[in-house]
């Protein structure tokens, strides 16, 4: 209880300990689950429609396939949200507010690429304006249909949930990606309009 | 019904009514996806695969095929005969049916599978081996062999198998209504 | 090709009923303001569509116009065609003064075609982003990116 | 340290449980931080429930399938306390950090001096209740205005600003109310005013009905319950003044238009609704803890729960005003009924019939 | 993060020197794509405290280049890439493309096919309209109108799922005709759809269009003189409601439409809560085009005979049998004349313009089309002006915009 003799408490640097605790206790098996079990089921999309297959994910969250059973609400803000749902095509300008709202999100995010344009470029594979998803933002799940049916992306989050609760990292963590920090001006519009 | 002057006071009675009527008895249309799914009708347009022995190798539905996910692989049948197969990526297909219909045998086997998800670019793109680069050809891949058998005659596997069946129905009330083939 | 033809409103179009072709052409700039105000008094009240066609060396501006109040013109899809040749600088004039909805539709041609529509009030780029390296892509010299042809022959 | 002890040892036992656990069971369990930490999951769950359930739809169901989903809210604060906690780089670090704690604490102060049994006088004096309740609801909302002016966001400035213009227009339709009931029952002490509507057998919001229906309009407004959700309305401002906030800081400034419902609620039963009224404890029970303080207190909680409901319902069925038509209804509607509820209030009582 | 000006320069300017610096009290807000109330694209928003001085749409975000791939690729692969384009309403971006591929073909489609095309288009424009009424819901805060609008849409698109197999991309009409017919038992199944949708119309009249808080929110808001949406040139249900009597329907009939009598509703206000009661009505007209369509559809063949002679035995064995249209190889290299030809169709949000010009290769030489919600852009630049903040969402959702749709 009482002062050291310079006046550091036995507890040492208050700073230090606490982030050696938090880490130990990450690590802890019966904290991990908890941790997973409430990213689980609290998977908020942020509000980001890159092109037409916002429909589809309109019609998801409707209530005919009602994903929120799933706890999947979409959300207003990028801060509030981990998920990011690449509906569709993005071309030049939209790749570079999809990389931002993706730097913007917090911490344990992941990624789905949604319809055949987010997975290979789809129909529009060879126009000039359009960027692949993979070179924008490191992804976890792809989703196949144009657009994919509301199930289909209601199994992408079942899928989503699985690999969180198998302790799967989610690919924010894994590969860096291939683009730079922020598409520049620069960089990606040369990538793609030579 | 589109009187443009309605008293207030009648305007929240109603909006409060309608919602305490919808709240009172919800009449859902919702199907629980991942416990129930939907047996879709067989005109349904889902993954398909290739019937080995009725294709002629004539490469029609890789010339219609809107954004190009098919690509035809030189390959020796049994007999040690060349012939020409054509071979699917999801990764660009849009489900437009315009290969199955093209078809002068109608060599492509459909299903009503709907609702398939990929963890990784391998899954689809190729059963084994890494993922390919962009523009994507299969024929200069090594092992397309493999890809090919692992592809033709497969019925595409259902990942919500498991789940209870349930055919839609309308209904003048509710809309849409779940009705389990097994029960009434 | 019948090049028949029909005079609607003292103006004579070259027209091709069946496809829902009603044209006449431009000679020059000044001919094409006095076309577009005689059609705008005729009753011609909306303009649907600006686009340019790459014929190699020149480039055919096109305003498509149609009527939204007289019953009988508004059966048809007009359009005035201007022929300029393809130096660096197209210069065609402007006919947001006539029409009003031409404006997002001009600038829309600008950026893809590269022809400058004199007097407009807010001519910039609409639809690629700003720093964007390629030039007038919907021209015919403009290349798709290249994906080789998959059949394999 | 020696005197604390031989004090300790002093006071027998009966005493304690009599003096001293009675206030602490007061704070920390039954209006408390328990119940509202438990109100607080429960509301937000019965609100996304009873609109899915408007909307055809379930809501949070596979949480936990038998319960519907009960502890979906459970799940989100999990979530919300793991994430990482971003402070943007323009934002002012020393108010961005403080804004949220503030705001929980002084969301929970006024639930202190709201008197759910008549044992509170024996706790805390209560005969100032409403007067210490009315400033602390109208200090709260100061700190929102903190967080939008804290996190360097235009979207939370403009958010901030609409929660500014909307407090001030809604102050003085809440003082008015409030005080044609303490006309009414002639005491600032709620007890007295629970007393008054249980001696006459009718509840507040017949004696007032204008004060009561006014009320309710500035409960909606304060806890940003639509049609009033104007300073986080999404389409326009994409969360007001909460844009920046993430990880838990984000759960502790959501969870203030929950407080505020719970304790404004808790208000409206206690004033309108006839506190505990058909539990009418003797003398002598009201002097014991349990009689006094928690058969009431259920009573009032049930009631608040009821009130909570019908004002989470109206997500369901309204869309939001804008921000100029709430203010002009704050200012000139409003406090014209605020005026015919004071005259209301003083015609019962001149005349006698009270 | 530009660095915080410096306060205190203006902190002691007297009110009206302050009010002078108005550039000073303006404010910049770019409503970006990232945003709930802005869709696929960046509004850039000059405000004066709460009024909107000046609005910029900067769109483009979806911009797919659908002109430029459609004239490399065969006439057959356009009508996937146009159908993408207007997703809420691919049926009748597909009929305009195929109507004018048709008169450059001259191909005439078989009666029954135009009333097959009649019926899925009209009941393309119920979901159309009920997908835009769910996101004008939505941008007003009424999150219950979505999901019903979205509930109700759900019938409907299991309709067109039941003639042509796909959810929402039918791909369904071809030069010629259509692709598939009727299954049996449709007509018995369609009139149950329509009668819960006129079931539903009710409840939406009470939760929703006579809503005192939506009246409020809308009447009076973006007024639009008949004289304005002409000379700003907006097209669809926005110009009716403006009084303009205009509906390219009527104006320039195509499919089964000069054989069908339907009234076209026009209101004279004008403002937003006029486009919300003009899209209610146009849904009820659907309704009653679609039970006429479905009760004096004539029989006989789907395809047109120059498609069906050069069918092979087996497909069409196949079409006899099971009434599916196969393509014959001539669909991968049809090479029309010559020529150019235009075509107009009335979609759910307006009338989508084409213009096709061939020199008889395999590609189209000039393929050019004008989308409903690109006309409809004027809303942003000259009906915001001078409204609220709050009324940006109410007008954006009034005037159905569908921003992948403008961009093409």
């Amino acid at each position: 209880m009482g002062g050291g003799a310079d006046g550091v408490a036995y507890f040492g640097n208050l700073e230090t300990v606490s982030k050696k605790a938090v880490s130990f206790l990450k690590k802890q098996g019966y904290v991990k689950s908890m941790i997973n079990w409430g990213d689980k089921f609290s998977l908020w999309p942020v509000h980001l429609m890159t092109s037409c297959c916002g429909t589809e994910f309109a019609a998801a969250s409707g209530p005919r396939f009602d994903l929120e059973r799933l706890g999947f609400l979409p959300f207003g803000g990028p801060r509030q949200t981990n998920l990011i749902v690449i509906e569709g095509t993005t071309t030049l300008k939209m790749a570079r507010s999809v990389r931002i709202v993706w730097e913007q999100m917090p911490a344990p995010k992941w990624v789905i690429a949604m319809g055949a344009c987010a997975m290979d470029g789809g129909i529009f594979y060879d126009s000039y304006n359009t960027v692949p998803a993979k070179d924008i933002v490191p992804i976890d799940i792809f989703l196949a249909g144009c657009p994919p049916r509301p199930e289909a992306l209601a199994r992408a989050v079942v899928m989503l949930q699985e690999s969180i609760v198998k302790n799967r990292p989610p690919a924010a963590d894994i590969q860096v990606t291939a683009a730079p920090a922020t598409p520049g001006p620069k960089d990606v519009v040369e990538a793609v309009s030579k | 019904m589109t009187g443009r002057k309605n008293n207030r006071i009648k305007g929240h009675v109603d909006a409060l009514a309608t919602g305490f009527k919808y709240l009172a008895e919800p009449n859902r249309m919702t199907l629980n996806y991942p416990d129930e799914s939907m047996n879709l009708k067989d005109n349904y347009r889902g993954f398909f695969a290739v019937k080995d022995k009725t294709c002629i190798g004539c490469s029609l539905c890789e010339i219609v095929c809107p954004p190009k996910a098919i690509s035809m692989l030189d390959l020796t049948d049994a007999g040690g005969k060349k012939k020409k197969r054509p071979m699917i990526d999801w990764g660009l297909c849009i489900f437009c049916y315009f290969c199955v219909d093209i078809c002068p045998t109608d060599a492509f086997q459909t299903s009503q599978v709907h609702d398939k998800a990929f963890y990784s670019e391998t899954e689809y793109q190729t059963v084994h081996g890494e993922p390919m680069q962009y523009p994507y050809d299969y024929s200069k891949r090594p092992d397309y062999k493999e890809i090919y058998e692992s592809f033709h005659d497969v019925a595409p596997d259902d990942p919500s198998a498991g789940s209870k069946k349930v055919v839609p129905k309308f209904d003048k009330k509710r809309g849409i209504k779940y009705e389990h083939p097994g029960q009434p | 090709m019948t090049a028949a033809s029909r005079v609607i409103t003292g103006i004579t179009f070259t027209t091709d009923e069946a496809k829902g072709i009603f044209e006449v052409e431009a000679s020059d700039g000044a001919h094409l303001l006095d076309l577009a105000t005689r059609l705008k008094a005729a009753g011609f009240d909306h303009c649907l569509s600006v686009t340019a066609e790459d014929l190699g060396d020149r480039l055919a501006v096109l305003w498509h116009i149609s009527s939204y109040t007289n019953r009988e013109l508004s059966g048809m899809n007009a359009q005035i065609r201007l022929v300029v040749s393809k130096s660096d600088n197209v210069e065609v004039p402007t006919l947001t003064g006539i029409w009003e909805s031409a404006n997002f539709l001009e600038r829309e041609t600008y950026e893809m075609f590269g022809v400058v529509f004199k007097g407009h009030p807010d001519m910039r780029r609409l639809l690629l982003p700003d720093d964007f390296t390629g030039k007038w892509p919907m021209r015919k010299d403009f290349p798709l990116k290249k994906t080789p042809w998959r059949v394999q022959k | 340290m020696i005197q604390i002890l031989s004090l300790l040892m002093s006071v027998s036992l009966v005493s304690f449980i009599e003096y001293i656990l009675p206030p602490i069971l007061y704070i920390i369990v039954f209006p408390g931080l328990i119940v509202v930490l438990l109100m607080l999951f429960f509301m937000i769950w019965l609100e996304r429930k009873v609109a899915a359930k408007t909307q055809l739809r379930f809501g949070p169901l596979y949480v936990s399938k038998r319960f519907g989903g009960v502890i979906q809210t459970v799940a989100d604060l999990i979530r919300f306390s793991f994430q990482e906690f971003i402070i943007p780089a323009g934002a002012d670090v020393f108010a961005y950090i403080q804004a949220p704690g503030l705001l929980m604490a002084f969301g929970l102060l006024p639930l202190i001096f709201i008197p759910v049994g008549p044992y509170y006088a024996n706790i805390f004096p209560a005969n100032y209740s409403l007067l210490i309740v009315v400033p602390l609801i109208i200090i709260t909302p100061i700190y929102v205005i903190l967080l939008g002016w804290a996190s360097d966001n235009k979207f939370s400035f403009v958010g901030s600003m609409r929660e500014a213009f909307l407090v001030i227009s809604y102050e003085i339709p809440l003082i008015l109310s409030i005080l044609s009931m303490i006309l009414l029952y002639g005491s600032v002490n709620a007890i007295n005013g629970v007393s008054f509507q249980i001696g006459r057998g009718i509840p507040g919001i017949v004696l007032n009905p204008i004060a009561a229906f006014l009320f309710l309009v500035v409960m909606i407004r304060t806890t940003g319950r639509f049609p009033f959700e104007i300073s986080e309305a999404e389409s326009e401002v994409v969360m007001g003044p909460y844009t920046e906030y993430s990880a838990l800081f984000f759960g502790i400034g959501m969870s203030l238009p929950y407080i505020e419902l719970y304790s404004f609620s808790l208000l409206f039963s206690v004033l309108f609704l006839g506190g505990w009224w058909p539990i009418v404890p003797s003398a002598a029970a009201a002097s014991g803890v349990v009689g006094g303080l928690l058969l009431p207190g259920l009573v009032v909680f049930i009631k608040a729960l009821i009130v909570m409901a019908f004002l989470v319902f109206l997500r369901a069925v309204y869309p939001r005003y804008r921000i100029d038509q709430a203010i002009t209804v704050g200012w000139d509607q409003a406090v014209y009924l605020g005026f015919a509820a004071v005259a209301l209030s003083m015609a019962l009582v001149w005349s006698g019939l009270v | 993060m530009s660095a915080p000006q410096d306060r205190t320069a203006t902190a002691n300017l007297t009110y009206d020197e302050l009010a002078g610096l108005k550039a000073d009290r303006e404010l910049v807000l770019l409503i970006g794509p990232a945003h709930p109330g802005s869709g696929h694209m960046k509004i850039k928003v000059w405000m004066d405290g709460d009024i909107i001085q000046r609005v910029d749409p900067d769109i483009g975000f979806v911009h797919r280049t659908t002109e430029k791939l459609s004239e490399n690729r065969l006439y057959i692969k356009a009508i996937p890439i146009v159908e993408r384009v207007m997703l809420p309403d691919t049926i009748n971006a597909n009929l305009a493309y195929v109507i004018a591929l048709e008169r450059l073909l001259g191909i005439e489609p078989t009666p029954r096919a135009q009333y097959l095309r009649t019926l899925t288009s009209e009941i393309n424009r119920i979901t159309s309209h009920l997908y835009g009424i769910g996101l004008y819901g939505i941008f007003l805060g009424s999150s219950t109108v979505y999901m019903w609008a979205f509930a109700d849409r759900e019938p409907l698109i299991d309709l067109i799922e039941e003639i042509s197999g796909a959810r929402i991309t039918y791909s369904y009409i071809i030069p010629g005709g259509v692709r598939w017919d009727l299954p049996a038992g449709f007509k018995e199944r369609a009139e149950t759809v329509l009668q819960y949708m006129e079931a539903r119309l009710k409840d939406y009249g009470k939760i929703w269009v006579r809503n005192p808080v939506v009246m409020d929110r809308t009447e009076g808001v973006g007024v639009v003189s008949k004289s304005d949406a002409i000379r700003l040139g907006i097209t669809g249900p926005n110009l009716r409601a403006s009084g303009v009597d205009y509906d390219t329907r009527r104006a320039k009939p195509y499919a089964a439409y000069p054989n069908l009598d339907f009234e076209v509703p026009t209101f004279s206000e004008g403002d937003c809560y006029a486009r919300l009661l003009q899209r209610v009505e146009e849904i009820e007209q659907s309704i009653r085009i679609i039970r006429q369509v479905l009760k004096d559809i004539p029989d006989g063949r789907i395809i047109s005979d120059d498609i069906y002679s050069k069918m092979n035995p087996l497909q069409k064995r196949m079409y006899e049998m099971k009434h599916r249209v196969m393509f014959p190889a001539y669909m991968a290299s049809m090479r029309p004349a010559a020529g150019r030809s235009t075509a107009s169709v009335e979609a759910g949000r307006g009338e989508i313009f084409f213009y096709l010009v061939s020199n008889g290769d395999k590609v189209p030489f000039r393929f050019r089309w004008v989308t409903p919600s690109f006309l409809n852009l004027p809303f942003f630049t000259h009906v915001m002006v001078g409204q609220h903040l709050a009324d940006l969402p109410a007008i954006y959702g009034s005037s159905d915009y569908f921003p992948p749709e403008a961009d093409r």
